[in-house]
């Protein structure tokens, strides 16, 4: 692999940071007017880099791409570096999408606060970056707080009652979430004297011959809680249906789409794949038994819900279930549902966000109980809706059917057939509020209200069919991505 | 010239005359359909060519050797495969006699009607398939054609009374059950004999599933015969169904069909020996069938009917005899065949020609028409009398041949043949007395002047098959000639050409003939009219409550069918709604109460919030206390 | 020192269920705030100790440091969202945010 | 010496977190809340971490503490959230007696079970790392995360103290 190859990885750290600077140096009236492209701009660049980082993955055939220190006073082999593998690629690559839909339908959202929204966002993104990118649980954390801090100022950006609710309950929730895996680090480090990902593979093995076995249990327990709660599972999940619904249409395309997968689930998939490849049964159990939880709990409520983002809030917690169920395996085919789902969950959840903005800032309303008969108006929107929920409901030819079907194939090959069967029972309660929605919005008789609605502007069209493209082409193109995963031995 | 025919087509281009005997009725029934519905005699003129094609085909077959082809198609041992041998070479020249004969009266009988070409186009497309089922030289090949015929008769069925489709759907739903068993029996038989080809199964023995693949052949060969109880839709399409559909189909090509797949089933498929218990269940059912059917056909006052009864009591000595598994009662039961499709071919078309003429075929409305008509009336009297089995009418050797065996296998089936005979002559003597003698009674809307005899092409094929009653009767030898080879080894040298060999027998079926006549006339003398000669029979007390019965359709199987299907939909309809009720009620109340209390379960407050993390948290540490 | 190490995590845990226990039973957003910061301070607590421990002083240090900023940036911002909960309010009762539900 | 001083540290701490959670006064609770800081780097300078001390000293004692009372001070409450003292009080009063008997639990469990911390320190690790050089090199992703989270603070800042123009 060329050297220099590995230098240019430091776009994902760079670009926003860059943005950053040069919005604070151009003056206001600048930065206020070319904010919103820069930031789309951002997310095409990063998705651009980890297409072809992946391909250069494959093409060289190794398994992770690692950065040189930032700076060198002197060169330490304990040196915290960024390691980019195909699962880092592929969550940076979900980050640069999200980001790309939530900056390009941001124009008619966000009006005056462009600025400050744009450099928290490249604050998130940042944090989120270096989420993917970090080999320490130790960074793991700051970044994650990175990414909270921002997601908190942004979901109360506007100061209005119901953003400021949902930013302080989330960050309540957020900050014990914090302390808890903080806890369960030093718990860790006690046993192990270190917090990188390979020096802490060791205690999966054989916990039980460490210094301090009954610590790495209390560690176990803080480490599920913590992740549990940034990540939303039942009955940890309280804050996210909240800071869902309050948050800004752009905000929640981002909370929804990425940030709690990344804060969440991403760190889970990491840490027990790093931490507990093949040993503990109790954490999988735990784990498994969340994620069951959780795909009932977010089916069920969501089928009650009025408002479209809470709706998908539950939804999000559901999916996040699957994905979590996928992890608790603990097989390989797990892992590729659960990295899968994960990816195609961005996708799909974030169309269905942006279609609630669409519709939102076309009606005025976010209660689906009082619409109708959309779906003449604004086709194209009622189109990316069919198409994200049935790839969220897992039909075949779409991309969730796949993540789906893998993840529910590993659990019963470990689990038996009563807990897939379970969780694909939670799957026609998933038809079933998806279905809701459609029918609620989209079908049945037209509200004389909206007699005179038209589509969504430009971004958000562009937005919902690239997004609709990908949900499709991933389910076609499935084989073929999957044999890339292989080929690297990422799962 | 037809060998050189045979040669011609056989040789050098490689197309076999097999599937030619296939193709060429199919193809001319498409040109036939194409043709515009103005130019009837165009479409009459094709029709009858294709049928005089197929003749031609046939004939050169029947000259010709045994042949096969085989052409591999799909895998499992289903091949494209036809075979013409010594049995088949005959039976689809037989049925390519009657298709001539028939389409030559339809021509002129079809005149007129508006659905004319449909019917032209179902008689060709039937007439291939008919020879597709008796070339077949595979189980999969022969049920393709024998289910495409249950096509073509629902389409027969129902053109005649396209707003009254009752009858097309209980021929479709009879016919139906006795493909499926036909099926399964097919495939039991494939399992069985571990092929396909019709001439590798030999003699499977009767154990185990070989019996229940028997006996579903069996059924399915006897339901295409219109045996009971698959029987019930005859008489009821003889009152609606255009009536050269009758002559061909129920009386001559699905009988022939029926009986010829029967013969294979007990003659070479299976290990059918005399005196065995599946022995006496066919014959019993032949036996039942041939008494009930006639019985009921004594009490018909329609002459379509009537004949339709006739047709299904006829396939019970066919059975019987068949049945029997003796030679002589294999025999009896061929020849009976080919003799019943010859009389009741020849009856079916004066019935044809009184409704043509008179316009009904009521007997209370109409008598005496033999003075109108008399070359009808004298056919129709040659085929009466060869069905009742007068010497020396053909009916009458074939029926002697069966009675013979009859008796060898129990006198109880000898005594129910015997009283068939009687039953059948008796009812053909009120018919022909009813219809053709005794005063003129003319429908109010004929006149008298009017009345004729009708057109020469309706003619010339009853007169054909009444000298054929006399001929195979006088000449049986003939016909016997090319029947008994097919027997091979089982005949034993043994020759029932001639004059029966037991007299006793022939003295018995005479005086039951003699007796039906002095039945007749002590009815006649009782009520004075002719169709009124067997009500002593039908107003017999505790019969009569019987017949009433029957003729409302109580003892009808389709019926009790139906009544146990109305009865297992009523049943699954329950379930619906229950299943319904789930869904519709239970579920979503379920659901709506689960949604309640989990948005309570969200209340909004922080508090609450964390008090479920601490339970979630209280959660995953009794789990890792319980698990380790 | 075995006594003092078993004294440092038990009051690492109580001071945590203190944390916990006041997040809980306060409505005050103030409280709340001082309440997250008490957990915090256990959590700093341990990792001390595990630094003292495993006599990764040096790492730890770092560890705390950082994590230090992080708390300091976190209550910042949650004392920012309080002060704007006031001003649209004019209280900081955190039993009145309660109109996301369901 | 030092356990002493530890012990009394510990103490001081759990106390005055305790204070802090009962105490009615919001401006006492965040001074109790400085006690425990400034306990906390006592403990924190005893467990080899003077760096740590330090900032725990400056940070959380002091500008957490500015922090609080500047809020406190913006936001005159007329009505209590939490009621009056004494019903804060009730509320608060199980408090004590939870950690008592939590404390004791985890006491008699430590005694029953034997549970120890097994310390794994040698001289060799404490030796080679000094504090720059672990800081500045080995935990380089870090400082880059403590530069980016004081960019969000100062962007927090500037979005949620700004005061708002009133339209």
């Amino acid at each position: 692999m060329p050297a220099y190859f590995a230098t240019s990885m430091y776009a994902f750290m760079g670009a926003p940071l860059l943005v950053i600077l040069v919005l604070t140096l151009a003056g206001r009236k600048l930065a206020e007017k070319w904010a919103l492209t820069v930031g789309y701009i951002v997310g095409i660049i990063q998705m651009l880099t980890s297409i072809i980082a992946i391909i250069l993955l494959w093409q060289y055939n190794k398994a992770s791409i690692t950065f040189s220190q930032f700076w060198s006073i002197q060169a330490n082999d304990g040196a915290a570096y960024f390691s980019a593998d195909v699962f880092s690629l592929i969550a940076l690559f979900c980050i640069g999408m999200v980001t790309f839909a939530a900056f390009y339908t941001a124009k008619t959202m966000i009006g005056k606060k462009a600025f400050q929204f744009t450099n928290l966002m490249m604050v998130m993104i940042l944090g989120m970056n270096g989420l993917a990118l970090v080999t320490d649980l130790f960074s793991l954390y700051v970044f994650l707080e990175i990414t909270g801090v921002s997601s908190y100022v942004l979901i109360s950006i506007n100061r209005d009652n119901k953003g400021l609710e949902g930013g302080f309950k989330y960050l309540i929730m957020s900050a014990i979430a914090s302390a808890f895996i903080l806890v369960s680090l030093a718990l860790i480090f006690i046993n192990t004297g270190s917090l990188r990902y390979e020096d802490i593979s060791a205690i999966s093995s054989s916990w039980m011959e460490l210094s301090n076995p009954i610590l790495i249990l209390v560690a176990f327990v803080f480490l599920i809680c913590g992740f549990s709660i940034k990540s939303g599972l039942v009955p940890f999940h309280g804050w996210l249906p909240d800071a869902y619904q309050s948050a800004p249409a752009p905000v929640s395309i981002m909370l929804g789409g990425i940030v709690t997968k990344m804060v969440g689930v991403y760190a889970i998939i990491r840490i027990v794949s790093n931490l507990l490849v093949e040993s503990d049964t109790v954490v999988n159990t735990c784990f498994m038994v969340l994620a069951l939880m959780s795909i009932i709990y977010g089916a069920v409520a969501a089928a009650g819900q009025k408002d479209f983002k809470r709706l998908l809030g539950y939804s999000s917690i559901s999916q996040i279930g699957y994905i979590i169920l996928g992890v608790s395996t603990g097989n390989i085919l797990g892992y590729i549902g659960a990295i899968f789902h994960f990816f195609n969950h961005a996708t799909f959840k974030t169309t269905l966000f942006v279609n609630s903005a669409a519709v939102e800032q076309q009606t005025g309303l976010s209660d689906i109980t009082k619409m109708g008969g959309l779906h003449k108006q604004m086709p194209i929107t009622g189109t990316s809706n069919i198409i994200a929920f049935l790839s969220a409901v897992g039909i075949p030819p779409l991309a969730g059917f796949w993540s789906k079907l893998f993840i529910i194939i590993a659990v019963w090959q470990t689990n038996g057939a009563i807990i897939a069967s379970i969780a694909l029972v939670a799957s026609i309660f998933t038809a079933v509020y998806f279905l809701r929605i459609q029918k609620n919005i989209f079908f049945g008789p037209v509200n004389e209200k909206f007699a005179d609605i038209k589509e969504a502007v430009k971004g958000f069209k562009l937005t919902e069919i690239a997004l609709s493209v990908i949900t499709i082409g991933c389910g076609l193109l499935f084989p073929v991505l999957l044999l890339l995963l292989q080929a690297q031995g990422i799962v | 010239m037809f060998n050189a025919l045979n040669s011609l087509i056989t040789s050098g281009s490689g197309v076999n005359l097999l599937i030619i005997m296939i193709i060429v009725p199919a193809l001319l029934a498409l040109i036939t359909i194409i043709i515009p519905k103005r130019s009837y005699f165009g479409r009459a003129i094709l029709f009858l060519i294709a049928t005089v094609v197929n003749l031609l085909f046939a004939i050169s077959l029947f000259v010709g050797e045994e042949m096969t082809m085989l052409i591999p198609w799909a895998d499992f041992g289903i091949n494209l495969s036809l075979r013409v041998y010594d049995f088949s070479q005959f039976m689809v020249l037989a049925a390519a006699c009657f298709a001539f004969l028939v389409a030559l009266y339809s021509i002129s009988f079809m005149r007129n009607k508006s659905y004319s070409g449909k019917f032209f186009f179902y008689y060709l497309i039937t007439l291939a398939l008919v020879n597709g089922a008796l070339l077949a030289n595979n189980l999969v090949v022969m049920l393709f054609f024998w289910e495409g015929l249950l096509v073509t008769l629902f389409g027969m069925t129902i053109i005649g009374n396209a707003k009254r489709p009752a009858v097309a759907m209980k021929a479709l739903i009879l016919n139906g059950v006795a493909d499926l068993l036909l099926m399964f029996g097919i495939a039991i038989t494939a399992m069985q004999a571990g092929t396909m080809a019709m001439d590798m199964i030999v003699d499977i023995p009767m154990e185990g599933l070989g019996i229940v693949g028997f006996v579903c052949m069996m059924l399915g060969a006897i339901g295409k015969a219109g045996s009971m109880p698959f029987h019930s839709w005859i008489p009821d399409a003889a009152e609606q169904a255009p009536l050269p559909f009758m002559a061909i189909l129920p009386a001559a090509l699905e009988k022939m069909l029926g009986i010829y797949l029967l013969v294979r089933v007990c003659l070479t498929f299976y290990d059918f020996t005399p005196g065995s218990t599946l022995s006496i269940v066919v014959m019993a059912i032949g036996a039942i069938t041939l008494v009930l059917a006639v019985a009921m056909a004594l009490i018909q006052k329609d002459m379509k009917k009537l004949l339709s009864y006739h047709a299904i009591s006829q396939v019970g000595y066919m059975i019987l005899g068949i049945g029997t598994a003796l030679p002589v009662g294999i025999v009896g039961g061929i020849f009976h065949m080919i003799n019943h499709v010859i009389y009741k071919c020849c009856l079916f078309l004066t019935a044809g020609s009184v409704e043509k003429q008179a316009g009904t075929t009521d007997l209370n409305k109409i008598s005496g028409l033999g003075r109108f008509m008399p070359i009808t009336a004298i056919c129709f009297i040659i085929a009466a009398l060869s069905i009742s089995g007068v010497p020396p009418f053909n009916g009458f050797f074939s029926k002697e041949l069966i009675f013979d065996a009859a008796l060898e296998s129990g006198v109880i089936f000898y005594i129910a043949a015997i009283l068939g005979a009687f039953l059948t002559a008796a009812s053909f003597l009120k018919l022909g007395h009813a219809a053709f003698f005794g005063p003129v009674k003319l429908p109010e809307d004929v006149r008298e002047k009017d009345m004729m005899e009708a057109p020469g092409a309706m003619l010339l094929p009853m007169i054909v098959l009444a000298a054929f009653c006399i001929f195979f009767g006088v000449g049986n030898a003939i016909p016997l000639s090319i029947i008994q080879p097919l027997l091979g080894d089982a005949l034993g040298g043994a020759n029932f050409a001639g004059w029966p060999h037991s007299t006793v027998l022939v003295l018995i079926s005479i005086g039951v003939l003699l007796l039906a006549v002095l039945n007749h006339y002590l009815g006649y003398r009782r009520t004075g009219e002719g169709i009124k000669a067997v009500d002593h029979i039908h107003y017999l007390p505790g019969l009569h409550q019987v017949y009433n019965c029957a003729e409302k359709h109580y003892f009808d199987p389709y019926n009790i069918l139906m009544l146990l299907f109305k009865f297992i939909s009523y049943l699954c309809f329950a379930i619906d709604r229950c299943i319904n009720w789930i869904y519709d009620v239970l579920f979503v109340k379920t659901i709506q109460g689960a949604t309640t209390a989990m948005k309570n379960f969200n209340s909004g407050s922080t508090s609450r919030y964390i008090a479920w993390m601490f339970t979630g948290m209280a959660f995953v540490l009794m789990m890792f206390i319980l698990l380790l | 020192m075995s006594i003092l190490n078993i004294a440092i995590l038990i009051t690492a845990a109580l001071l945590i269920l203190t944390g916990l226990y006041m997040l809980i039973n306060t409505h005050n957003m103030i409280k709340i705030i001082i309440a997250i910061e008490i957990v915090v301070k256990a959590v700093t607590l341990i990792l001390a100790f595990a630094g003292y421990v495993t006599g990764q002083y040096a790492v730890v240090e770092a560890f705390i440091i950082t994590m230090i900023v992080i708390e300091v940036v976190v209550a910042v911002v949650a004392a920012g969202i309080a002060v704007n909960v006031y001003k649209n309010k004019g209280n900081m009762d955190v039993s009145e945010l309660k109109k996301l539900k369901g | 010496m030092q356990t002493v001083i530890m012990f009394i540290c510990l103490a001081v701490m759990l106390i005055a977190s305790v204070a802090a959670a009962m105490l009615w006064s919001r401006i006492t609770a965040a001074m109790c809340l400085a006690l425990t800081s400034v306990s906390l780097a006592v403990i924190l300078f005893i467990l080899h971490a003077p760096w740590a001390a330090l900032f725990e000293l400056s940070v959380c004692a002091g500008l957490v503490t500015v922090i609080f009372a500047s809020t406190i001070s913006m936001t005159r409450e007329y009505r209590q959230p939490d009621g009056t003292p004494s019903e804060y009080h009730v509320r608060f009063a199980p408090l004590p007696f939870i950690l008592i008997l939590v404390g004791v639990v985890l006491v008699a469990v430590v005694l029953i079970s034997g549970f120890d911390v097994n310390i794994t320190a040698t001289e060799s690790t404490t030796a080679v790392d000094t504090f720059k050089e672990v800081f500045w090199n080995t935990r380089q992703a870090d400082i880059l995360g403590q530069i980016i989270i004081i960019l969000a603070g100062a962007f927090a800042v500037a979005i949620l103290f700004k005061e708002s123009t009133k339209e």
